[in-house]
């Protein structure tokens, strides 16, 4: 690539530069390499007397990447805000902590020393690039402060080094788009722009917390692909945090697991899913192996529970006048009792506006639901008691769906009274029975949802939608706002109810694995419209449509560890 | 409702110093409020023409004012008539804003918008000249200042409600609600009005003392309460001429209107605290409630 | 109030004010040196509703510095010679003659002769609606020049009033803009003209070179500040004003200030209380209950409240000292000190339980009706007070369902001014209850129409009576309007209205000195 | 045409407030007690047939709809008649009283938003304990202390005793108490809203690139304040152009307020309502304003 010409002040001469290989993923202490760029050794961060991070100590050396997997909370991300010096104001890193870089020790208590390093040796991308962009600035600007913080003072050199950056970066016509604000730009974009930044500082140590998790799962697949390719070409370290096991491997010639603030594991890929030694790994490695082995489709032909025909719905103009914005047009899909139907599609794509219609929570401008044979339509969409109880719906954010002042025998009395289920006086009992069903403890229901975890919050939800025995139950996105063992649990104890109980489900979800795991076919929604559907095997098998392609190639590429040798 | 449930679950924390002299100070202002006859055995309109503007005394703890009425009977019987008018012009600015306005949302749009196209129509007339042209066409007295302040802050409290209820609205669990069936009143009921309660007292702690301020301003135009009705707005306005020559009268009410408020808003941001659950900040107060509140002032 | 002060002239009593803390009044009416020229005053008293002198109701202070007329008051309130040199009046009341004074020229140059006041007097006569001086235009059968100089008068029945009003009745040449509907810049003879006026805001006046008395004015220009919003106290204390009315709570910080005197108009406002006269409400129609209420007014309190050492108690419309003031009914005065317990035999005689009543009371907002409620309140009547504006108040007094009011009213050119309200169609008559009395309408009419003083006083001191024996109102006392003057002003005394300017007085004279 | 449209509508919504405005007031000075005549009348000396006369003159005894339909006809020429008590132009009135309410707005309006910004900013960056006690002490102000006792307080200080600042028609006085006054009234919302910003990712971002805190501050805090600040300095603005009124009133400024305030004493219906017209206009300009300033500063805004 002729950027690279451009490029004259690239930090490793790209020669020097080992490509990693199976060898090289696990440290021999007779490495030529003897002095990693980065060293932590005991690294505690506490807050108010409380430790989020106790006795951390790893190192990483030059071109090599190493990926620190945790669930939320484990501290991983704090542990990457101690190494930039970012933590937040009432968080202390602890008297023993040493973290070194290139052997130099950091000052990391003190901010204003912290920044001579910030934007020069250390650089770091996030999580969300939409709002990690300043939204004022074009993105060619933010790169050119990143490369003025460098020291590039010629305005004419500084225009030239971003257009290179961003060439590096693989964005398509730099000299365009540099002229853009962040919200002009696509997710993938946007994060190829942080790249840049991070790049310009021409940094001996790159973190990148979550770099790909805000993001689509083809955008991801892109995303990490060329952090691999940029530290071939440029050589720095990488911290790469995740909580996704499949781009751990993807991406790490080391993987360490953190659980509590402490780790848990640490070793080669191979060796991490091979033979985890940490039962919290063990059961990381167990929730990949669950979703690469979705059990079989049920091949079930009952009788239409659903039956969706040429809907469309638009959002209502924001104010007076201004047109209605499409969000799903002719959107035609049937489900037989029994079966799941998965619904896919990338953010935007109209999924979750299916359900809410599905649901009887919007009303489409167009075409008819059928359930059970009854047309919504008909009914002017307002579900009668009857169809109500037939059709429940359990909702993405387990905070949302609970109302945070109500208990949760509150909470799961509301369905039992607004629908009439059983007789008054035997609905506290019913809602204890039900806490069971999902694998609770019933002495929850006194506790308000603030004092329970994600995962049991979106297991009462679960419950209260089981309540009134549906024949079918959507779920939008159930499981996205888990750490993947809690969102594993949810979709085993899913598809162990529907085992029991015999419903039909409508699992709405932007993750092809999850999916998949739990769909027996699978509808693919782009822009609102439906551009493919059959069963799983051949929807993933044989992608018709080009946006289930991509998906499903996306999928495939997240799947495939980066390095060749492996 | 719950509110009670959720303060009990927090009563075990203890409570910080701030909150309790605030509580204090307020629950001192309403004793005093409704204690005064007892507290004090002058009264607040009985003059002594020979003693105007003394300082204060030992017959006279607080001093006397420009007609020679005891200052101190005067800020205790103020009390109630302040708080009365404080109190009744909230009241009627959240049963216009929050009670109307929410009323108009639960029956619809077409509703809605209207409602709130009065509201808009409201909130862009002037309040002073709201409150100047109502007084004068309804004469002077309790009720005209009541109404005044009540219509000047019901816009603010409408726009609060609407941008509140449109956050909640939103919740997954009012979506939930509504695939049980629940309708839009069952909703409102049992999910945003509760879910409300933290940002109506915020903005109640805000628009109390604005009230009292207002009719202080209204008095020192001229429009007030009626004389018989001493508030602490009219001992400001009407000690203001002899700020110099009797700087007591006037720094009594001030002094008292700055404890109470205060007092109210160290109240009103712990009660938000304590009626929200989860107990984390997690939304902060909303913007537009303080700053309509400074728009709606008359000052 | 001692009553050795009652009996004291006008003048020894506001001398008597003086001593108790007041500036003196006194002996500042002329210049120690001569006057410095130049210099612009700043005046802020009553406010100026119309550049059309001949529209002007209410309370006058700013026009008389750019119009004159033929009369004007004194500060003693007898009427002296201005525009007319002389004048004579026939015995039998019906017949004026005015002579000019030589020498008189309008703003544009003009000189003044007889047929530009009788044109005048005809345009007030055809063009203006209402007013008394209108009213008093009409009982005039003809005016006409006789010669250059000299205007003869003829009415169709006496007037008394007539050579005191005329002294409202100011001479405009013809000449000015918008003569024949409303004029917008008025040409007079005053020793200022009409400049740049702003309704509210302010007039600026420049002096007129050519005034007819040599000499004056010394001043260049006075500003007259025409808002009412300012506290015109603080404004004099900081210099920003000269001249301006003050009340009286704010005397004391402004003589302490060192800065200005204090000084009083020579007519004197007076302090009412009056009943619902023309649908009273029982008990209110017993004159023995009114005279309870009245009895319960400690008026000697009041007067001190409103006018300091200066007020008065008396009973009637005019004050001590005063021609029309007659000292046998004033020491007659029954209301003249509180009785509480004689007001509740009044009211167990005409079995009226107070507490089982509720006065409707309606004021002006301010402190002075405050005192009167509570005083009513100690005899144990309920009292509803309602405080409204200006308009507000006379609009539901107008109304009649209220049963009390307590009212004020400010200097007058004559007496009659005072008692034309008190008649069945006079006009605006709510502020004394619209007493509807054709008795003491027949009173008045033949006092108006009687040219012998000594005469028309016996005729209103019978209506005096009159008022008292029904008891419409009861007169709590008079007390003046006070001016403070900066001390940098020299030659400038209050005179008997709020006139700024008259034959004898009046800011023709006044120069500024430096400070 | 499609991009008009907004503005289009915009503008017409606009206009119908302010005609809904100026017929609020128009029937609110038509239920006052009183009008034009009594007060004409009150110390004039006018008979009850003479004061029905000159009611029939002005039109006053016609209903009230047909007075406000000839008052709008007119007023929508540009005529807004004369004021019956001055029998003036109201027109030539306003002109006189306009820039003295400007002034004093703009000037309060300039001292509000930067010493709000200023505190903010300072409390924000310095992270101190101090100013956020100063913000508090000014928010609690501005709420418990009316602006006209701080005003006589001013007067005392200021013109009397230091004698530095005349009484009348001073505009310094003024402009710094309602200043002071907007200023505690959204302080505390802007140190909030900047203690929000410096949180957000974005500025994370700028802090990982190594960026001074000024720099920080200026380039990526105040940007994304900006949106709020000019959300605020609408509504201080609109607020402004009726909290102008007791200064005037107490400082002897004839500005619009008080020009309103005495019309309305002087139930002087011609002059109210072009008073009451030309604030509802200004104001509907500003809000008109402010949304198209927000949505060209906010990029995300159009989204």
């Amino acid at each position: 690539m002729t950027a690279t010409t451009e490029l004259r002040d690239a930090p490793i001469d790209a020669a020097g530069h080992r490509a990693p290989s199976a060898a090289a993923s696990d440290r021999t202490p007779g490495d030529p390499r003897a002095v990693p760029v980065l060293e932590v050794h005991d690294l505690g961060i506490r807050t108010g007397g409380r430790d989020l991070v106790a006795g951390v100590t790893f190192s990483i050396g030059a071109g090599r990447t190493l990926a620190l997997i945790g669930q939320s909370g484990s501290g991983k991300s704090m542990t990457a805000a101690a190494i930039m010096g970012l933590l937040p104001p009432d968080v202390t890193v602890s008297a023993e902590t040493r973290i070194e870089l290139d052997g130099r020790r950091l000052p990391h208590a003190d901010d204003g020393a912290m920044r001579a390093f910030r934007g020069t040796a250390l650089a770091m991308v996030f999580q969300d690039p939409m709002s990690c962009l300043n939204p004022f600035m074009t993105v060619g600007a933010q790169i050119e402060e990143a490369l003025w913080r460098r020291g590039v003072v010629d305005p004419v050199v500084r225009r030239e080094r971003s257009l290179a950056l961003m060439a590096a970066v693989e964005l398509p016509t730099p000299e365009s788009l540099r002229r853009r604000l962040p919200h002009e730009l696509s997710g993938g974009q946007q994060q190829r722009i942080m790249l840049a930044m991070a790049l310009a500082a021409e940094p001996r140590l790159l973190i990148a917390d979550e770099p790909t998790s805000a993001l689509d799962a083809s955008v991801q697949a892109e995303i990490l692909a060329l952090l691999a390719r940029l530290q071939a070409r440029f050589g720095m370290a990488i911290l790469f945090i995740t909580h996704d096991l499949a781009a751990a491997r993807r991406l790490g010639h080391e993987i360490m697991v953190m659980r509590h603030g402490r780790v848990v594991d640490f070793g080669a890929p191979r060796t991490i899913f091979t033979t985890p030694r940490h039962p919290h790994t063990r059961a990381l490695v167990a929730v990949r192996e669950m979703l690469e082995r979705p059990p079989a489709p049920r091949r079930s032909a009952g009788t239409p529970v659903l039956e969706i025909a040429g809907v469309g719905f638009d959002y209502p103009p924001r104010r007076f006048l201004d047109r209605p914005s499409p969000a799903l047009r002719e959107v035609s899909l049937t489900l037989t009792a029994g079966r799941s139907l998965g619904v896919i599609g990338e953010s935007g794509s109209g999924k979750s506006t299916l359900a809410a219609i599905v649901a009887g929570l919007k009303t489409p401008i167009s075409g008819d639901v059928r359930l059970f044979g009854t047309s919504l339509a008909a009914h002017r969409f307002a579900l009668p008691r009857a169809l109500r109880r037939r059709v429940q719906i359990v909702f993405q954010n387990p905070h949302g769906a609970l109302n945070p002042r109500h208990t949760i025998a509150t909470a799961m009395r509301e369905p039992l009274d607004l629908l009439h289920i059983g007789p008054r006086r035997a609905r506290p009992e019913r809602v204890a029975e039900a806490l069971g069903w999902v694998g609770l403890d019933p002495d929850l229901r006194l506790r308000h949802p603030h004092a329970l975890s994600g995962g049991q919050r979106q297991r009462v939800a679960i419950a209260r939608a089981l309540l009134s025995e549906p024949d079918l139950l959507v779920c939008d996105e159930v499981v996205s706002a888990l750490d993947a063992t809690v969102g594993a649990e949810i979709l085993d104890l899913l598809r162990r109810l529907q085992a029991e109980r015999g419903f039909a489900l409508m699992f709405v979800g932007h993750d092809l694995e999850v999916v998949r795991w739990i769909a027996d076919e699978i509808a693919v929604l782009a822009d609102g419209r439906l551009v493919e559907h059959g069963p799983a095997d051949r929807v993933l098998v044989a992608p018709a449509s080009v946006a289930a392609r991509r998906l499903v190639e996306a999928g495939r590429r997240a799947d495939q560890p980066s390095d060749p040798a492996k | 409702m719950s509110p009670a449930g959720t303060m009990a679950s927090g009563g075990g924390r203890r409570m910080a110093p701030g909150t309790a002299a605030a509580l204090v100070v307020v629950g001192a202002i309403v004793l005093g409020a409704v204690a005064a006859p007892w507290l004090t055995d002058l009264s607040p309109l009985d003059q002594d023409l020979g003693g105007l503007n003394r300082g204060p005394s030992a017959e006279h703890l607080l001093g006397t004012d420009v007609l020679g009425r005891d200052i101190l009977a005067r800020l205790l019987w103020g009390a109630r008539t302040t708080l009365m008018v404080g109190t009744l012009g909230t009241l009627l600015a959240f049963a216009l804003g929050a009670g109307v306005g929410l009323a108009a949302i639960v029956f619809g749009r077409l509703t809605e918008t209207l409602w709130f196209a009065v509201i808009d129509l409201v909130r862009a007339l002037p309040a002073t000249l709201l409150g100047v042209l109502l007084i004068v066409a309804l004469g002077s007295g309790m009720a005209p200042v009541v109404i005044a302040l009540g219509l000047s802050y019901a816009p603010l409290v409408a726009l609060v409600v609407r941008t509140a209820h449109a956050r909640e609205a939103a919740r997954d669990y009012v979506a939930a609600a509504a695939s049980f069936g629940g309708g839009r009143l069952h909703v409102l009921v049992h999910h945003i009005l509760p879910n409300l309660a933290g940002t109506l007292v915020t903005q109640a702690a805000i628009v109390l003392p604005r009230c009292i301020v207002t009719e202080s301003v209204l008095s020192f135009l001229g429009l007030g309460s009626s004389p018989d009705e001493p508030t602490w707005g009219r001992m400001i306005a009407d000690a203001s001429r002899f700020i110099e020559k009797a700087p007591h009268a006037i720094l009594a009410p001030i002094v008292a209107l700055v404890v109470l408020t205060t007092a109210l808003s160290i109240l009103g941001g712990r009660l938000r605290r304590a009626l929200d659950p989860t107990r984390a900040a997690v939304a902060p107060a909303e913007p537009s409630a303080a700053i309509l509140a400074g728009e709606g002032a008359l000052s | 109030m001692p009553r050795s002060s009652l009996s004291l002239s006008r003048r020894g009593l506001l001398a008597s004010a003086a001593g108790l803390g007041v500036a003196a009044l006194a002996g500042r009416s002329g210049f120690a040196a001569t006057p410095t020229a130049g210099g612009v005053l700043r005046y802020a008293t009553l406010g100026l509703d119309t550049s059309d002198p001949h529209r002007h109701t209410g309370s006058i202070a700013v026009q008389q510095c750019y119009v004159e007329a033929l009369t004007s008051i004194a500060a003693d309130g007898s009427v002296e010679p201005f525009l007319a040199e002389r004048f004579t009046v026939s015995p039998d009341g019906r017949n004026y003659r005015f002579e000019l004074r030589p020498g008189v020229t309008f703003h544009n140059g003009d000189p003044l002769t007889a047929a530009d006041v009788v044109a005048n007097i005809e345009r007030v006569k055809s063009k203006v609606k209402g007013g008394w001086l209108a009213s008093a235009m009409k009982l005039v059968d003809g005016a006409a020049a006789d010669g250059p100089n000299v205007v003869t008068l003829s009415l169709s029945k006496p007037y008394a009033p007539l050579l005191n009003l005329f002294s409202e009745l100011w001479i405009l040449s013809p000449k000015s803009d918008g003569w024949a509907e409303t004029i917008k810049t008025p040409i007079g003879t005053g020793p200022f003209t009409f400049g740049t006026w702003v309704p509210k805001v302010k007039l600026t006046a420049p002096a007129y070179r050519n005034y007819w008395r040599s000499g004056e004015p010394h001043l260049s220009a006075i500003e007259f500040d025409l808002g009412d919003g300012t506290d015109k106290a603080l404004a004099l204390r900081a210099g920003d004003l000269h001249v301006a009315n003050v009340e009286r709570d704010t005397v004391e910080a402004l003589v302490a200030s060192g800065k200005v005197d204090i000084k009083a108009l020579k007519d004197t406002a007076w302090f009412s209380i009056a009943f619902n006269n023309r649908k009273p409400r029982p008990p209110f129609d017993d004159p023995r209950v009114r005279s309870a209420i009245a009895l319960a007014v400690d008026k000697a309190a009041i007067m001190k409240f409103v006018g300091g050492a200066e007020g008065v108690v008396t009973n009637q419309l005019v004050a001590p000292g005063n021609v029309y003031f007659d000292q046998a009914l004033h020491d007659a005065d029954p209301f003249a000190k509180p009785d509480l317990a004689k007001a509740k035999a009044l009211l167990a005689e005409a079995r009226v339980k107070p507490e089982d009543h509720t006065i409707e009371f309606v004021s002006w907002v301010g402190p002075y009706p405050q005192i009167v409620v509570q005083m009513v309140r100690k005899l144990g009547f309920k009292v509803n007070h309602v405080a409204l504006d200006d308009i507000g108040a006379q609009k539901r007094l107008g109304q009649y369902d209220w049963d009390m009011n307590a009212m004020s009213s400010g200097p007058r050119a004559d007496l009659f001014l005072r008692w034309v309200r008190l008649m069945t169609d006079g006009p605006n008559p709510v502020l004394w209850g619209g007493i509807q009395d054709a008795e003491l309408d027949r009173t008045i009419t033949a006092a108006v129409e009687e040219p012998d003083l000594a005469r028309r006083k016996a005729i209103y001191l019978d209506a005096t009576r009159r008022v008292a024996e029904k008891v419409y109102f009861v007169v709590l006392g008079h007390a003046p309007d006070l001016v403070a003057v900066a001390k940098t002003v020299q030659g400038y005394e209050p005179g008997f209205t709020w006139a700024c300017h008259w034959a004898s007085g009046g800011v023709a004279r006044a120069a500024l000195v430096a400070a | 045409m499609r991009r008009l449209l907004p503005v289009v509508t915009a503008l017409a919504a606009g206009l119908a407030r302010a005609l809904a405005i100026v017929a609020v007031a128009f029937f609110l000075c038509r239920v006052m007690p009183g009008d034009v005549v009594d007060v004409l009348g009150l110390e004039g000396g006018l008979t009850d047939a003479q004061q029905a006369e000159l009611r029939a003159a002005l039109g006053l005894d016609r209903p009230v709809i047909a007075q406000f339909v000839d008052w709008g006809a007119q007023a929508l020429g540009g005529d807004f008649g004369r004021s019956v008590r001055f029998d003036r132009p109201v027109a030539e009135m306003l002109v006189h009283a306009a820039p003295v309410t400007l002034e004093l707005a703009l000037g309060s309006f300039g001292v509000g938003i930067g010493l709000a910004f200023g505190l903010a900013i300072a409390a924000t960056s310095l992270r101190s304990r101090v100013l956020d006690a100063v913000i508090d002490a000014l928010n609690v102000w501005s709420i418990a202390v009316p602006t006209f006792c701080a005003g006589v307080v001013g007067i005392i200080v200021f013109s009397l005793w230091l004698g530095w600042l005349p009484v009348i028609g001073s505009l310094v006085l003024p402009i710094l108490i309602i200043g002071l006054d907007n200023a505690g009234q959204i302080v505390k919302l802007v140190r909030e809203d900047l203690a929000e910003a410096v949180m957000l990712p974005h500025v994370r971002t700028a802090r990982a690139k190594g960026l001074s805190p000024w720099r920080i501050a200026l380039v990526h805090v105040l940007p994304v304040a900006a949106p709020i600040a000019l959300v605020l300095s609408g509504l201080v603005l609109s607020g402004l152009v009726a909290g102008t009124l007791t200064m005037e009133i107490l400082f002897g400024l004839p500005g619009i307020g008080s020009l309103m305030l005495n019309a309305v004493h002087g139930r002087d219906l011609p002059v109210v309502l072009a008073a009451v017209t030309v604030v509802a206009v200004a104001l509907v300009a500003i809000n008109t304003l402010v949304d198209a300033l927000h949505r060209l500063i906010d990029p995300r805004v159009t989204r």
